[in-house]
């Protein structure tokens, strides 16, 4: 029985080493994708996406760390408040540039419903 | 393995630091802010586990709230021209109630 | 103590005068307004990192004493004088403190961390009363630019004395 | 018997309050401040304020016994020994700065109402009472704490309420948010040069009890760090209290400023801020040692002289007759600057009695000049015309405050130019007494240019066309003369009886310069 | 000043390195742009960064404060104030920008005189981390039963600072009182709209935006209060708490306009927080006179055991300083956003 715990125990440090480079890789080609991508929505596009899995990652690599400490509460709510607003701000963003007419570089710009002059809601 | 993903958080933070200076878009520069933020508070958990004190945790959570605020105030900012307009309408009791009495 | 172990232990230092002076130039050189109180901002987040380099201590922890003292006597007498006149408590305290550190645990220095705070916080006050000021400013001048102001003031003066 | 009972009631709150006089000094306004925001309708703020300062100045009179008794009073906050809680100390310096500060509160209160009641719309009067006790507080803390970072912190309190009691003046005058914004950023500079110069001394000394740092970097006046301390605090202070390359902040901020608040201003705010210059010169840092010998001659000197004849012929050329005012303060800040540098006893004592000497006399020229905005709505100096025959009272106490501006003998002024030029002399600093006279004769000019419009010139014909300034109600005009007689009559006095502020001037320089920090 | 320490280079001080250099790279950015939007974000950035570095360097506290303060409500208050002016700075003037360069080559020189006899970073034996700060951390746990040092010292030993400093706020939210009055009329009469909101788009439902915040909004709250309470413990205290709320209530205005958050918390209610705050702290100080001992002093609270007085005093004044700062940023607020001049095309 002690040494499936041991094994678990060495396994949650390496779960966690390849969480976090992995959550690190995502970050890392996230941001280099904001730096070289041409447009302002695929730079959103790329921010978006890999900031979420980026940060998932990362966090619950963290949390293996911690084990069940209030640690992991603060990490886990970290998450949360993350996983919440990230998408959120970026939607918003994203809406804003398409309201104040921000051309994407591809594809026409169009309004969202036919005869709504300033493009409605989602 | 920490302190790699330390170094990978920061030159995220460098990037996204040039994509602000350079960003010719007003809203590059407000994307480049944004994340700018989130990767802050990614780097500061696991910078607090580098130095092994866990208080950098409650500052991450912190910023996290901070930052959508700022976010939010930049694009209420530009899209409105004004901070005190209502986003979005709570429906208010009379329409509610109209709401109610109708279905 | 040779230029490198001088550089590493004062690289801090040069780091945050450089800070310094960069906030000081914006906010002489600018004519405008708003970028004058940023660069005031910038001038005193800087004169907070000098502060806070100084207290740090190497290997030291966040000054968050652990509950248990672990055996180190405190001879502190609760919250009276001491009795002892400034000089020889100075003289003491130096001596005994280079062995044992807060019961066994090295901790940065906490009083430029209640400096800071203090700092910070006079710092947004005015922030926030410089703000006010541009906000009334640009109304009655509609611009908040020094050059702009100045020429109003120059042209209404010129017209109260024609 | 009820005496007796009474008495035997009295006495316990008597020592009581003598010996907490120190904190309670500096609380009472700044806990009624956040009482007055309340008190909306206008009289009752002003009763309230005018009653916290009564309050204030009588706690200083309690302190002054001791002071006297037994050389310095310290009073440790929260029981905590000095290295460790805040202390105050107070010695005769600022005691006697103490006195004035508090005196001129409670008196430009009391020749405040008719002018806050003029310039200040009725809503807002609750809050701008609030902001002047606040002001006063922060004052009060700079002049009475021993604690270095302390000063700042009063410092910024005073500071912040004087940014907006300058920016209140808008309504009158529009360029007064200009003004206030450009003192606001100044200001902030100055401070944020100090907290540099405190944080030097911090980490050469690894304390913030000013005689505990004295203490500590007693030997090490060579020490680079503590050399610059002293530069940076220098400058910060010199920002502050508008010494003569760094003073281009005061003359439209306190012109442009409601009159009342003029009043309070001019004769506190850059005073203490001298004070505090005093001070960390004299109790922290070593005078003896050579670079600060070197500064005193080279720096502080040579301002000293370029402030008392540059701003006089700026002083010169001015139309408005607060600009006016500010410029000559300026100028006699030379003098208290140049009392500083000789690094002498009887330098620094005849530079603080002038201190004293400035405050009554620009007070008294300020009031004057609100009171004749009262009738006549003066802001130039051609508004004072005929002010001899319409005012003859304002009129005379505005000359009798010119002429002690001047130093003509028989007013005060002339006593505190007497004892610069003997401490000058002593010293062989002989283009020092001539820079005097040089000032002394430009004041002629441009107090006499003012005294000349005033006699001489026929008054204003009242036409119905001209907008002239409401009439103030007989009553309240009577309240404002009362203090502009006092301060006038003050004047006069301290010719005859200097022993007052002289006493307290030379006890305090001999504290300074005889013991060090003793 | 002993001059043997050494300090040792480690994996920190490449941490260090890359954030002075952010430092650097963000101080020169704001020297050259002049687009006002990037220069306040750039400062946002700014007191971010130093906030990490504030971290690495053991200050916890500070951070914290530097983050909600410096990078959160900073920005706020620069929008607000930036809202009503045009968006891009004059540059400056050449014979301006050498003026200014010599006066701050001299003031650096001066520092960079004074660098050569500073204690090396991080020398245990220097003055000022041997003296009085060593003497706090050995004293503050048995006079005031509280671990976080900076919090016991902020209170009780320096508390008389910490009483200025809430004036400091007080007179910052009475001068926007006074300057910019909060809402309601302005000379005469009521507040024009920039935009009429009742065009289509104005009816925008953000449900995203509402949804979100309505989550939000309680935790943020809760959050703050944890942080008050917590601040003994760990970093946190009345200032992070008072400011973390009164974002709560900016993010519920900024979602649900600004007239419903004065719905929830009105101009009065704040106007009266401001003033209290600094009267309880005040007032616990003059119970201290009362009980015979001097001003500020807490251990006369609770006659039975001083560290417990100490405690006791210690947490009244942090909840007065919660509600000054809550109410004053609510103030500044309100006084940002009831000024509303229209903005002419020129500038946008």
């Amino acid at each position: 029985m002690s040494t499936v715990l041991e094994i678990l125990h060495i396994a949650r440090f390496g779960l966690a080493g390849v969480f976090l480079l992995g959550g690190g890789f995502f970050v890392l080609a996230g941001a280099i994708g904001v730096l070289r991508l041409p447009d302002f929505y695929t730079r959103l596009h790329a921010a978006g996406v890999t900031d979420t899995m980026g940060s998932t990652l990362i966090l619950l690599g963290l949390m293996l760390i911690a084990g069940f400490t209030l640690l992991s509460v603060k990490l886990a709510l970290v998450g949360l408040f993350l996983f919440l607003t990230s998408p959120t701000a970026t939607h918003a963003v994203a809406n804003a540039a398409h309201k104040a007419k921000l051309k994407p570089l591809l594809g026409t710009y169009r309004q969202t419903r036919k005869g709504d002059n300033e493009g409605g809601s989602q | 393995m920490i302190f790699a993903t330390t170094l990978m958080l920061m030159g995220a933070m460098t990037l996204m630091l040039a994509r602000l200076l350079r960003g010719p878009e007003l809203y590059d520069r407000v994307l480049a802010v944004n994340s700018f933020g989130t990767k802050t508070v990614l780097f500061l958990c696991v910078f607090s586990f580098l130095i092994g004190r866990p208080d950098g945790v409650d500052i991450a959570l912190l910023y996290a709230l901070m930052n959508f605020i700022g976010t939010i105030a930049i694009l209420k900012f530009f899209r409105y021209r004004a901070l005190d307009v209502a986003l979005s309408r709570m429906p208010s009791r009379n329409t509610r109630k109209k709401a109610g009495a109708k279905s | 103590m040779n230029g490198m172990q001088f550089l590493a232990g004062h690289f801090n230092y040069i780091v945050v005068i450089i800070l310094m002076m960069t906030g000081l130039y914006i906010v002489i050189s600018t004519g405008n307004m708003v970028k004058k109180l940023t660069g005031l901002g910038v001038f005193q987040t800087s004169v907070f990192q000098l502060y806070i380099t100084m207290g740090k201590v190497t290997g030291g922890r966040p000054p968050i004493v652990a509950h248990a003292p672990e055996g180190a006597e405190h001879a502190a007498a609760n919250g009276g004088e001491h009795g002892a006149s400034t000089a020889d408590t100075a003289v003491r305290m130096v001596h005994d403190m280079a062995d044992v550190p807060v019961n066994g645990v090295i901790y940065s220095n906490p009083i430029p961390h209640v400096l800071i705070l203090t700092g910070i916080v006079v710092g947004v006050a005015t922030l926030a009363v410089g703000l006010a000021l541009i906000v009334r400013i640009r109304e009655t001048y509609d611009s908040i630019e020094e050059e702009d102001v100045e020429e109003a003031e120059y042209k209404a003066r010129k017209a109260a004395n024609a | 018997m009820t005496m007796a009972m009474a008495l035997g009631m009295i006495m316990p709150i008597l020592t009581w309050a003598g010996t907490h006089a120190p904190p309670l000094v500096v609380v009472t306004p700044l806990l009624a401040g956040p009482i007055a925001v309340f008190l909306h309708k206008g009289r009752l703020a002003w009763a309230w304020a005018l009653a916290i300062s009564i309050l204030t100045f009588v706690f200083v009179l309690l302190l002054m016994p001791q002071v006297i008794q037994n050389g310095h009073i310290a009073y440790y906050m929260g029981t905590w020994v000095p290295p460790l809680g805040i202390e105050y100390r107070i010695d005769s310096l600022n005691l006697l700065i103490l006195l004035l500060v508090s005196a001129m509160g409670v008196l430009s209160l009391v020749f405040g109402l008719p002018l806050v009641e003029n310039e200040i719309e009725e809503s807002k009067r609750g809050q701008f009472f609030a902001a002047f006790l606040l002001c006063l507080a922060g004052l009060l803390g700079v002049t009475i704490t021993g604690d270095a970072f302390n000063v700042f912190v009063f410092l910024e309190i005073s500071s912040i309420a004087t940014y907006v009691l300058v920016s209140m003046g808008a309504e009158r005058d529009r360029r007064a948010y200009v003004a206030a914004f450009n003192y606001l950023v100044m200001g902030t500079i100055g401070a944020t040069f100090f907290v540099i110069g405190v944080g030097l001394l911090y980490m050469a000394s690894g304390t913030l009890n000013m005689a505990d740092i004295a203490m500590h970097i007693h030997g090490h006046s060579d020490n680079r760090v503590v050399r610059a301390a002293f530069a940076f605090i220098v400058i910060g202070l010199g920002l502050k209290m508008a010494m003569f390359p760094l003073h281009t902040w005061l003359p439209s901020a306190y012109a442009r400023a409601p009159s009342m608040v003029g009043v309070f201003l001019a004769s506190t705010a850059t005073k203490v801020a001298f004070y505090a210059m005093v001070r960390f010169i004299f109790s922290v840092f070593t005078p003896g040692s050579p670079f600060e010998g070197a500064v005193f001659d080279l720096v502080l000197a040579p301002m000293a002289v370029a402030a008392m004849i540059i701003c006089s012929v700026q002083a010169l050329y001015q139309i408005n007759i607060r600009r006016l005012l500010a410029y000559s303060s300026i100028a006699q800040l030379g003098y208290m600057l140049l009392g500083l540098s000789m690094g002498s006893i009887a330098g620094v004592a005849a530079g603080l009695l002038h201190l004293f000497n400035h405050a009554l006399m620009k007070g008294a020229l300020f009031m004057g000049v609100g009171k004749a905005s009262l009738r006549q709505g003066v802001t130039n100096v051609q508004d004072l015309r005929g002010l001899g025959k319409t005012m003859p009272l304002t009129a005379a106490s505005f000359t009798v405050a010119g002429l002690s501006l001047i130093g003509v003998p028989l007013t005060a002024g002339f006593v505190s130019k007497y004892y610069l030029v003997v401490a000058a002399l002593e010293r062989g600093w002989w283009w020092a007494v001539a820079a005097l006279i040089v000032s002394s004769v430009l004041a002629i000019f441009y107090i006499g240019k003012m005294l000349e419009t005033m006699y001489l010139h026929e008054p204003p014909k009242i036409t119905k066309s001209k907008k002239t300034a409401p009439q103030a109600p007989a009553k309240t005009s009577l309240l404002a003369l009362g203090p502009l007689m006092l301060m006038a009559a003050a004047n006069i006095y301290f010719f005859f009886d200097a022993s007052l502020p002289k006493g307290l001037a030379d006890a305090a320089a001999k504290a300074l310069l005889g013991g060090g920090a003793s | 000043m002993n001059a043997d320490f050494i300090t040792p280079l480690d994996a920190f001080t490449i941490i260090d390195l890359i954030l002075m250099l952010m430092l650097l790279i963000v101080g020169l950015a704001i020297v050259r742009l002049n687009d006002i939007f990037a220069i306040v974000m750039l400062a946002g950035v700014y007191s971010l960064v130093s906030a990490l570095w504030f971290v690495s360097l053991d200050a916890v506290d500070v951070a914290f404060t530097e983050a909600a303060v410096g990078a959160g409500i900073s920005t706020v208050l620069m929008l607000g104030a930036m809202l009503l002016s045009s968006r891009t700075a004059l540059p400056a003037k050449p014979v301006r920008k050498w003026a200014s360069f010599f006066i701050v080559l001299a003031t650096g020189a001066a520092l960079m005189y004074a660098v050569t006899d500073m204690p090396s970073f991080g020398d245990p034996l220097s003055a000022p981390n041997a003296y009085v700060g060593l003497e706090y951390l050995k004293r503050s746990l048995p006079d005031t039963e509280i671990p976080n040092v900076v919090s016991s010292v902020l209170a009780s030993y320096r508390g008389y600072d910490t009483l200025g400093e809430t004036s400091v706020i007080l007179t910052a939210g009475l001068g926007v009182m006074l300057i910019l009055g909060m809402g309601g009329k302005i000379n005469g009469q009521l507040k024009k709209k920039a935009i009429d909101y009742d065009n289509a788009d104005a009816q925008a439902h953000h449900t995203v935006l509402r949804v979100v915040s309505k989550m939000m909004i309680p935790l943020i709250v809760l959050y703050g209060f944890y942080v008050q309470f917590h601040g003994d413990f760990g970093p946190g205290g009345g200032f992070q708490a008072g400011v973390i709320i009164a974002s709560a209530v900016i993010l519920y205005a900024l979602i649900f306009g600004v007239d419903a958050a004065k719905a929830a918390v009105p101009p009065l209610v704040v106007r009266i927080g401001a003033a209290l705050g600094v009267l309880i702290y005040g007032g616990t100080g003059i119970a201290g006179l009362i009980l015979g001992s001097n001003y500020l002093d807490y251990n006369v609270l609770d006659p039975h055991s001083a560290p417990h007085g100490q405690e006791l005093g210690i947490m009244s004044i942090e909840i007065g300083v919660l509600i000054t700062v809550c109410s004053v940023m609510l103030v500044i607020f309100y006084g940002f956003t009831s000024r509303q001049p229209d903005i002419t095309d020129k500038d946008w």
